[in-house]
């Protein structure tokens, strides 16, 4: 049993990056968000060929350019420099997002502010009148990709749980997130809980349903963890 | 690694079945994926819903799946071709259904099915016997049919060049309505005049991006239609 | 006063094709149907510079190729062999459509069964049950392009007139023909009539109302004729 | 003969009308079409609704245009930018207009405007805020919201090559919404890094057809908006 009021060590970002990077098949097309989705592409394993894609108009996008190698032409959707691989190509906008909201890209991962036990996710506003509101492709996104993983700390740095009940940000999508990687766990969202499939090093249960105000199941055989 | 190539066109439609959807590209002869249809001839499926603008000329390609009475339904803007009357004589005869559709409607369609659009609005057929039976809605007070996005099973669609990636260019009006017809199956097959390596076709110029592709196979050297029918050869 | 019996002579398609020619504006973008529309390409005055659209996904047709270099990827909606000039462009058929619907095509030439007095054009089916029906762009067309001409033998092969009161064939689009091009005259589609605008030579006004079930007026200066 | 070269950016917005509605390219900087957005200041048009994906950043281009008060309103998805207040302050002081629009649906949007789609049905925003209010219908069992074509009086944006005719090609990710907006404007001006001769430009790459486009300007030695934001410019 842990101590509700010792914080224990969980994953590193570059851990949350390298759990989703293991769980996406060879093969497959993929947008990340920005944030810790960014260090995802650098964990893919070398034996598998993942395509990224982003909405500003580019299928194939590279690592980042060798300093003074910038392109301001060549941006992702978080406005940084990118390259491209041998493959790539570009499209207008609205081609690109034909192919998220067709149905093409075969999964996203996203930053979150909550996620309900439901699977809906905010991460686009916190409601907060003076602030500005700003969508970007979210939505499209959370709409359009048929697997949403998202990438998040397990609580806000003032320690509120981003794992919720009901989310009370506005709302990104409805019932759109599949799998969820924290710094203590990976959670998958089922038609009947939050159910967790794997913990951190060192992190139990108890310790992630104390930091979680969604009700939290454990996996049947955590030890035979299939991939999402 | 991805490589979407097959070894030969029997292979790509290997797994085509009864009662599929099937997008067919080219308009008249000019981007018609002739031994696409030929292996799906030789495949077998049957009660297929076929999508093309056209019909087929003659007794080969679409016009020979047509014969062979492979075909349930056509759904296409223009089922008359110059010296045909395959599928007229089908039609006339009760034997396969028809959902004509103008070509900028059936094209916008296809697109909208392949971009996750349901419905939208066009101003095309209003006030016609097509637009009978459809909602109409007015728009700043004009009057618009509402049509459906539509979505397939499979595509079979012909180009230039391609990559083991899916990477597409087309050739001249050859292009037609493959591009859009590769964005709305659920499996979209190629038949290739080449088949080059991966970073040869330049990432400015790329049509169809691999993303919208499944399935990739060379056919060097393909058959025109237009030599077909002036040899008068009826396929199989 | 013509004698109603008497077959008077009037322009030959090749004139039709001249008079409508003479009406495109240099700069025109334009799309030309089957039959006497494709031969108002050749009759452009050469001092104008007028674009030639194909729905089947060509900007910048050409006249046809020599003998012997006809191109099996290259041909019109009408699947004749073409060629293009400088400065063409190829698109797909969804963008194609996207150039006639939203509007961006000036000028259409199509022939016609039937016109009526308010502008209805039929020229896609006959409507009888044993024929196989076959619309093509048609509808597309003249539902897309602000300027639509008819180009037209004034009566059917067996004396029928084709201007009518109302059509009896299925329409093609409701209140979408300008401009009426016949062996007889040109014809204006206006708020209040079809109004002749001009005359075949030795052609007169009685004559070409006797051949026309609508009814037809005169310009009041047909010696001052303005363009469409 | 057709010629839609002007000789300035300066002669290419001279008619943009106090209340127009503009269609502004680019994605963040990429893709700005920075000379033609200063042209636009030193014009003098006010009151203006501007399309762009974003804001514009520093005090230059987009967000110079902003600043000097002269845009009633922003149809964008994403307002904000690293380091850029001119947007947001305007914004809280209540000195202009938002209309938040996702991402996608806002290139949808435009491109619909430009292919004569008064509106159509997208899964994007279904069951969020940015839904309410709009009408919304079920397809196949799922929610779908409905959304309209957005046109526009004038679009600018900028490609890498363009020919009288106003035929373009984009570079990279700098294509962006350029293609869409300049389907869906009643007149769009293009400043291009170069014009070439009529035919030079492949048929086969062209991405915007020349008649989608009114007014090409050549501006070959165009600013780069991050070089402006290092050297502290503000415009004008």
């Amino acid at each position: 049993m842990s101590n509700p009021g010792q914080e224990m060590i969980g994953w590193a970002r570059e851990d949350i990056a390298r759990n989703i990077a293991l769980d996406i098949p060879d093969g497959s097309i993929v947008n990340l968000g920005i944030g810790i989705p960014e260090l995802v592409a650098a964990c893919i394993p070398k034996d598998r060929e993942v395509i990224f894609h982003t909405e500003n108009g580019l299928l194939g996008m590279g690592p980042p350019p060798h300093k003074g190698k910038e392109d301001p032409d060549l941006i992702n959707a978080g406005k940084r420099y990118v390259t491209t691989i041998p493959g790539a190509s570009y499209f207008h906008h609205a081609d690109s997002f034909a192919m998220i909201r067709g149905g093409h890209i075969d999964i996203c991962v996203l930053g979150a502010m909550q996620v309900s036990q439901t699977g809906d996710l905010a991460n686009w506003s916190m409601g907060s009148a003076d602030a500005t509101p700003a969508v970007g492709g979210a939505m499209d996104l959370v709409a359009g990709v048929e697997t949403i993983f998202v990438a998040t700390t397990h609580c806000t740095r003032d320690g509120q749980p981003k794992l919720v009940r009901a989310c009370t940000f506005p709302l990104t999508g409805v019932g759109v997130v599949r799998r969820i990687y924290t710094d203590l766990a990976v959670i998958d969202v089922t038609a009947r809980s939050l159910e967790v499939v794997r913990l951190a090093p060192g992190i139990d249960f108890d310790y992630v349903q104390q930091r979680t105000e969604a009700e939290l199941t454990m996996v049947e055989n955590p030890g035979v963890e299939k991939t999402a | 690694m991805i490589n979407k190539q097959c070894q030969s066109p029997a292979e790509a439609v290997a797994d085509i079945f009864d009662g599929a959807t099937v997008l067919v590209g080219g308009f008249g002869a000019a981007g018609s994926p002739i031994e696409l249809i030929h292996a799906l001839i030789d495949q077998g499926a049957s009660d297929l819903v076929v999508v093309n603008n056209n019909t087929g000329s003659g007794h080969v390609g679409l016009a020979a799946l047509i014969e062979q009475g492979r075909v349930a339904r056509m759904i296409c803007s223009f089922p008359r071709t110059a010296g045909s009357t395959v599928f007229p004589d089908k039609y006339q005869a009760g034997e396969i259904d028809l959902e004509l559709v103008p070509q900028g409607t059936l094209a916008e369609r296809i697109r909208a099915g392949g971009a996750g659009i349901p419905a939208f609005y066009t101003p095309t057929s209003v006030g016609t016997e097509l637009a009978e039976g459809k909602e109409t809605r007015i728009f700043s007070g004009r009057e618009y049919v509402m049509e459906h996005g539509l979505t397939a099973d499979f595509a079979l669609i012909k180009c230039s060049r391609a990559d083991r990636l899916g990477n597409l260019v087309y050739s001249k009006t050859a292009r037609n309505f493959s591009p859009v017809m590769a964005m709305a199956a659920k499996t979209t097959i190629v038949q290739a005049d080449s088949i080059v390596a991966v970073g040869d076709i330049d990432p400015e110029v790329i049509v169809t991006p691999g993303v919208f592709v499944d399935r990739v196979v060379a056919v060097s050297d393909a058959q025109q239609e237009s030599a077909l029918l002036a040899a008068g050869v009826s396929y199989p």
